[in-house]
């Protein structure tokens, strides 16, 4: 593995590396040939459209939740402080009527002041991540019911607000694609993070962290600061979420969010991160979401029985899954 | 540091330690495992921090608190436990937390071109973006002296650097302590063998039971006394007696084993009765073929006979159910359940057997026989149901030892058994293999020290590049040896004739 | 006759309430000869799940859509679309706010809920305490049954006092929970309102559990309230009549397909029922199982 | 513990262990303290069996999560699988008509059976934990709404079946103390399985998959085998709960179950089992699903607005976990 040696023996593993990795979208490809042939109606720009619209607040979170997790941790708040950015955006927006910019970021702000106070309670008090975001959880999911008074705030005064995941530029440009805005924030976020990543420390001491946490603290990191900071820009990412959400809905929902966590983390690991750690891509983790939506999507089309549906949807993700690590195992 | 104090629960680790380190000087600390070695080493390099005693350095007191700060000072270690991110490049786990940047982004290129010149320095042949997860533990050991000397620190610790290592590295490394010597580099050197010692060190300080016992001269002190002050006593030195076994029944026999460019066609087999020794340089697919065969990985083609009986091994259970045990050379991954104590560790292997009705285990019986080994191995640790992960590095290693001795395969295979373990266990641990091979069983011991190969093996195989180079006499000659451990594929047809008449 | 393909997206799917809805539903299916199909999201606070199963509904180009809103607002966009592409469109339950549907096929909660205020009253003998709970504290229906109840004890009745509103999701065994701590917190409660199938099981099991006398007033059907009524352990209930909203979205449908003019509203109606009444044919009729 | 060594050595961490695992409670016992001085109707008897048997259906349940959480995995199909067995039970006693002992059968069998399928797709596809559980727990939901029709099944044709959690042994004896059978269930539960636990080849094997698999089946150990029946064991224990649940509603309720498998989760992890395996103890767990329902409990009593309710837990859940680690590093 280490030779440095002949240049025919790089560049067999980096053909078949990129065909592996096509190979990769092997079972949301089956998903949606499959589909396709058996509705005439999957296929169409509009319910493709539908699927990407649909994938964006999930696959958004599943990108927030990529981060912790590829640090070995988890973070189980990502749905509930989604909801409580959105409410806050529309308290500062509606409430206090104060201009969109602000709104935007105080949405983002405040996403990333709850995973900051999430990662110091990880980091300095050393309480187990799957606790640490529970609670936070609990405390944002109540928080954002009181902020609210229990009830939607709706964006009607805020006229813009619905263009942040309804609008939509491609489309003003290209009438044919009308590809709503949400699905360009969704891909923007996954291009930043996979950028961060890849390109930055905060992204090497991401995978550093869940690779071996002691090594990197023996290595004289200040493993706290980075953990703090992977945890904020986590809430940051719930942030952007929160606004897509809340632009969707033209309202804040106070009470929505709780169990979102499953299906990012869910669409996380289909996408081969590993909840261990030490390993993960944004590529996989929008992968794992489109399946996620993808299935939904399809068998509604079809018209399964919704009993039925969660029956197959539970059989197909297993089997996508295994359809992943037996191409792993081959590669 | 003078007169430290660090306890554990349970275990006092340090009492009044002592040691001083000169500039430019190879200070090696020498001790039985468990004589708190490492320990001494964390709270110089602010991993642990000491409940009493004074640091000084260059003359000051200082207080080190963390690892970070330790490096600020510059000193720096590498530790006895591999500490690399696995998931992450070589290039990567040396410069963690001082990567190159540019414009706020990471510069890989700088990152790979700085870890390269590192490597060339040490005229180590490693691809920079390889992930150290897929490193045989020998280059994973290179990596971190790798980080380590990036780190340019005044005060190098090497807590049994050479461990994992073979000659021609170890030869590397020496040439570079050397340099560092010369740039006025203060070196603390632990390790177990003491051929390094006599090699290296200018001065040796020797510890026992967290104590000091005294510092004598490297060059001019006789190992003998260096021991006899680790151990309180000394080692009778017995030499290798081959036995006949030429009559005895063969027990494993290995037909044609291929597995990739690790395993090619490797065919040999062991009598009840011998020690196979297995030789070879780094990289020599040794530990490949042990694996094979005791159906850790899968192998591609070739038959393996127990007893005159091909049997059939996909896995590791396979294997124990035939009565083949294996010893992996990488305690911490493969050996050890960490969470679990002493005594279960001991027992994992053989947990059947303390399986009563209903599935409920016999505990008596396995304290019984986990304090029996803890005797017979010197296992330090204040008792049977310690954490296993709490042990000294050498006691972890008699551990995993002490767990294939209760499970009594007739066939054993201990891949580098005595990595990490001190003098007088290894002799210990030389007499028990040869009671074992006296007793009928077949053992298979590769080791990457040739002096081991040599004292213990009744036959040696040679490995290179995965291929079977040659099975020689026992006390053939070293040279003999490395001839076969370097004979590339061209010679190969040598071998085989060679092979026939061995 | 056409098969028309109606799709019809519901604000549940798992409760009891929504299954009968369905019933009704199917009922309309197999008597006019089309085919429905039935969805809805897990909980009553997925507004966004419900957008996207109305989304895929619409990809689907089914003939009519029935659709009972969980947000109003929220669904807009997509009832235009609905609209730009001539499927009509049939709300049922609680209102759309738009005149995008042709008609709402509705019952009214509040008033729904006032009626049981009026019972609890005339049980616990017009003063005491009395507590809700509820399944859920954002959506419509429970915002509405929970007004529905306190404003009208607390307009109508100066002498009872509300000490207590929780909510336990529609979840019986959380319901139960609840039900216990609120009794155990006031050994002097009179009476409590359950203010959906899941909670006002939960509250009788609740007060089974803990051998306590309080008057239970429940609201929807289903066996188990019927049996609840029957033994007395829960004095009646309000019931809406879902059988006939889903049969009535279903005729309504097709009556728009068929270019029918239908009316503004088409009101389902809600009933108490207690044991004497419960077999009374037309009360009846308006019960599931 | 089991120290040969000099006595006097023995006792001083004995003294020393021993009253560290009383503190074990302290976070529990603070909660009742608080409760106690806020609301005299807090230390009831009634009230304090109300707790008891509020705890009874997820304490089991956590003990089913805590076996596989011990092997380094997690179950998140507990909650609808406990589903499943009750619709089972119902099924078997209320549509066919058979007699209570073949319907208590059909559900621990039902569950002992699902979580064979489990294990066996984590052990022998290698699909992960996470992945294989998170299908099964769609599977199962969507199967218990298709088998039970999608409606509740009654047990009225089964008198003695709500006598399961319902009935009080303990109360036909002692009439001052009418604990009621369910919490009989949860300590029966959790003693046989503290049992395998620590006495039992399987609960070793157990603790030691969860420590470190790969030496484990470099010992010779066939994993598979002990992974599949640890899931087993796992899914028998909520068949249990899943007859406990559907004896205390008097009905199989097909609807119910999703969301429970966090709250199982979360007791095991305030209990002190640490998610990546290895380490883990039944009572800690029991601790862990106490200080969830005293705290749901004593909310209640003090009649604190539901949003407020869900912010106080989260905070006390990360406190009383926090508590435990100060406890524990004090050690
Ligand atoms: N974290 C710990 N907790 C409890 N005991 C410990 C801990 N670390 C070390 N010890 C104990 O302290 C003693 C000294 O250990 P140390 O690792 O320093 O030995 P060593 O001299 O380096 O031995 P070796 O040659 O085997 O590496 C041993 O008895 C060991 O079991
Ligand atoms: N995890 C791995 N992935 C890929 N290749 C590996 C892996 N481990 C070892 N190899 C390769 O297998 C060959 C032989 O391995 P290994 O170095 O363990 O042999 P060995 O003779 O046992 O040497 P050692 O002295 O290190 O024990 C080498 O070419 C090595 O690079
Ligand atoms: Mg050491
Ligand atoms: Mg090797």
């Amino acid at each position: 593995m280490t030779d440095t040696a002949a240049p025919a023996a790089k560049s067999g593993p980096r053909i078949s590396g990129a065909f592996h990795r096509l190979l990769a979208f092997s079972g949301l490809i089956a998903l949606v040939v499959a589909f396709s042939l058996a509705s005439p109606n999957f296929l169409q720009t509009q319910n493709i459209l539908a699927i990407l619209q649909a994938t964006s607040v999930n696959g958004v979170l599943a990108i927030a939740a990529t981060l912790v997790i590829i640090t070995g941790g988890i973070d189980l708040s990502v749905g509930t402080l989604m909801t409580f950015c959105a409410v806050v955006a529309g308290v500062i927006l509606t409430y206090w009527g104060l201009p969109l910019p602000l709104g935007i970021l105080g949405a983002i702000l405040a996403g990333t002041a709850s995973g900051f106070v999430s990662g110091t309670i990880i980091a300095k008090l050393k309480v187990p991540p799957f606790i640490a975001t529970l609670g936070m959880m609990l405390i944002l999911k109540g928080l954002s019911l009181v902020i609210s008074g229990t009830k939607p705030i709706y964006f009607n005064d805020t006229p813009g607000f619905n263009q942040i995941a309804l609008g939509s530029a491609v489309g003003s440009v290209f009438p044919a694609v009308p590809l709503p805005n949400g699905v360009l924030v969704l891909f923007a976020v996954a291009v930043v993070a996979a950028f961060v990543l890849s390109k930055t420390a905060l992204g090497r001491y991401t995978f550093a962290l869940g690779s071996n946490e002691e090594a990197v603290r023996l290595s004289g990191v200040n493993i706290d600061r980075w953990k703090i900071a992977v945890y904020a820009v986590t809430g940051a990412i719930c942030g952007v979420a929160g606004l897509l959400i809340a632009s969707r809905l033209n309202s804040a929902q106070p009470a929505l969010g709780q169990g979102y966590e499953l299906d990012a983390i869910a669409a996380v690991v289909i996408g081969g991160t590993s909840l261990s750690g030490g390993r993960g891509t944004v590529v996989g983790t929008l992968i794992g979401a489109l399946i996620i939506s993808v299935l939904a999507n399809g068998l509604r089309i079809l018209s399964v029985p919704q009993e039925w549906q969660t029956v197959v949807t539970g059989t197909i993700i297993i089997l996508a899954v295994y359809a992943d690590i037996l191409r792993r195992r081959a590669l | 540091m003078t007169d430290i104090d660090k306890s554990f629960p349970g275990v006092r680790a340090l009492a009044k330690a002592r040691f001083e380190l000169l500039p430019g000087e190879v200070h090696a600390l020498m001790g039985e495992n468990g004589a708190g070695k490492s320990t001494l080493m964390k709270i110089l390099s602010g991993v642990y921090t000491r409940d009493a005693g004074t640091v000084l350095l260059n003359g000051q007191p200082v207080d080190i608190t963390s690892p970070r700060q330790a490096q600020d000072l510059g000193v720096g270690i590498i530790h006895q436990e591999l500490a690399l991110m696995r998931d992450l490049t070589a290039a990567q786990n040396i410069f963690i937390g001082r990567e190159p940047r540019r414009f706020g982004i990471l510069d890989e290129r700088q990152l790979n071109r700085d870890a390269a010149a590192i490597f060339a320095s040490m005229n180590l042949k490693l691809e920079p973006t390889v992930r150290v997860e897929t490193l045989t533990i020998a280059k994973q050991q290179m990596v971190e002296i790798a980080k380590a000397l990036s780190y340019r620190s005044r005060v190098l610790i090497m807590d049994e650097p050479t461990a994992a290592l073979n000659d021609a590295e170890i030869a590397e490394l020496f040439a570079i302590i050397n340099r560092l010597k010369a740039e006025g580099v203060g070196i603390v050197y632990i390790s177990h063998k003491m051929d390094e010692i006599k090699r290296i060190s200018d001065r040796v300080t020797i510890m026992r039971d967290g104590e000091y016992v005294g510092t004598v001269p490297g060059a001019d002190t006789p190992i003998e006394t260096i021991i006899s002050m680790m151990v309180g006593r000394t080692l009778s030195n017995d030499t290798l007696v081959i036995p006949n076994t030429a009559d005895a029944p063969i027990a494993l026999e290995v037909k044609n084993l291929n597995r990739g460019r690790e395993i090619r066609d490797v065919s040999f087999s062991v009598r009840k009765g011998e020690i196979l020794g297995f030789a070879g340089l780094m990289g020599a697919g040794r530990t490949e073929v042990a694996r094979a065969i005791f159906g850790a990985d899968r192998r591609e083609s070739g038959e393996i006979w127990v007893h005159g009986q091909r049997v059939g091994i996909s896995s590791p259970k396979d294997a124990v159910e035939a009565g083949i045990g294996y010893l992996s050379e990488d305690r911490k991954h493969f050996g050890l359940a960490t969470g679990l104590d002493v005594r279960n560790n001991i027992a994992l292997a053989s947990l059947q057997r303390f399986t009563g009705p209903a599935g409920v285990l016999d505990e008596a019986g396995m304290q019984k026989e986990a304090v029996g080994y803890i005797r017979q191995l010197a296992i330090k640790t204040p008792s049977d149901t310690q954490e296993a992960r709490l042990l000294s590095g050498g006691n972890q290693q008699k551990v995993v030892i002490a767990k294939w001795l209760l499970r009594d395969c007739d066939i054993l295979i201990f891949d580098e058994p005595t990595r990490g373990i001190d003098v007088g266990a290894k002799s210990e641990i030389y007499k028990l293999l040869n009671a074992l091979a006296a007793e009928g069983k077949a053992i298979i011991v590769i080791s990457s020290e040739l002096p081991e190969v040599l004292r213990l093996s009744h036959r040696i195989a040679v490995m290179c590049e995965g291929r079977l180079t040659g099975i020689l006499p026992g006390g053939a000659s070293q040279e003999e040896i490395m001839r076969l451990a370097t004979l590339r594929q061209s010679s190969v047809v040598e071998s085989a004739t060679q092979r026939k008449t061995a | 006759q056409e098969n028309y393909d109606i799709a019809l997206i519901s604000k549940g799917f798992q409760h009891q309430f929504w299954q009968a809805v369905k019933a009704g539903a199917d009922k309309a299916a197999a008597e006019f000869g089309v085919t429905v199909t039935f969805e809805g999201p897990e909980t009553e606070t997925q507004v966004d799940r419900q957008m996207d199963m109305l989304a895929a509904a619409l990809s689907r180009k089914p003939d009519a859509i029935g659709f009972a809103a969980l947000d109003s607002q929220a669904a807009s966009p997509l009832l235009q679309q609905a609209k730009d592409a001539n499927i009509p469109v049939i709300a049922f339950d609680s209102g759309v706010d738009s005149d995008i549907p042709l008609t709402t096929v509705t019952t009214d909660n509040v008033a729904a809920a006032a009626l049981a205020a009026d019972k609890m009253a005339e049980l616990i003998g017009g003063e005491g305490k009395v507590a809700v709970v509820a399944h859920d504290q954002t959506s419509r229906t429970g915002i509405d049954r929970v007004d529905g109840f306190v404003n009208r004890i607390k307009e109508a009745y100066p002498k009872i006092e509300v000490v207590s509103v929780q909510y336990g999701g529609g979840d019986q065994l959380q319901s139960t929970e609840i039900t216990k701590s609120i009794l155990l917190a006031n050994p002097d409660l009179k009476g409590i309102f359950g203010a959906n199938e899941g909670s006002a099981i939960g509250v009788v099991n609740g007060k089974t559990e803990l051998n306590s006398n309080i008057i239970v007033i429940g609201f929807d059907s289903g066996a188990a309230q019927k049996g609840f009524i029957e033994s007395g352990a829960m004095a009646g209930a309000i019931t809406q009549n879902p059988v006939g909203i889903g049969y009535e979205t279903v005729k309504a449908a097709i009556g728009a397909l068929k270019g029918e003019t239908l009316p503004k509203i088409i009101d389902s109606g809600f009933n108490w029922y207690d044991k004497t009444n419960m077999n009374d044919p037309a009360i009846a009729a308006v019960l599931y199982d």
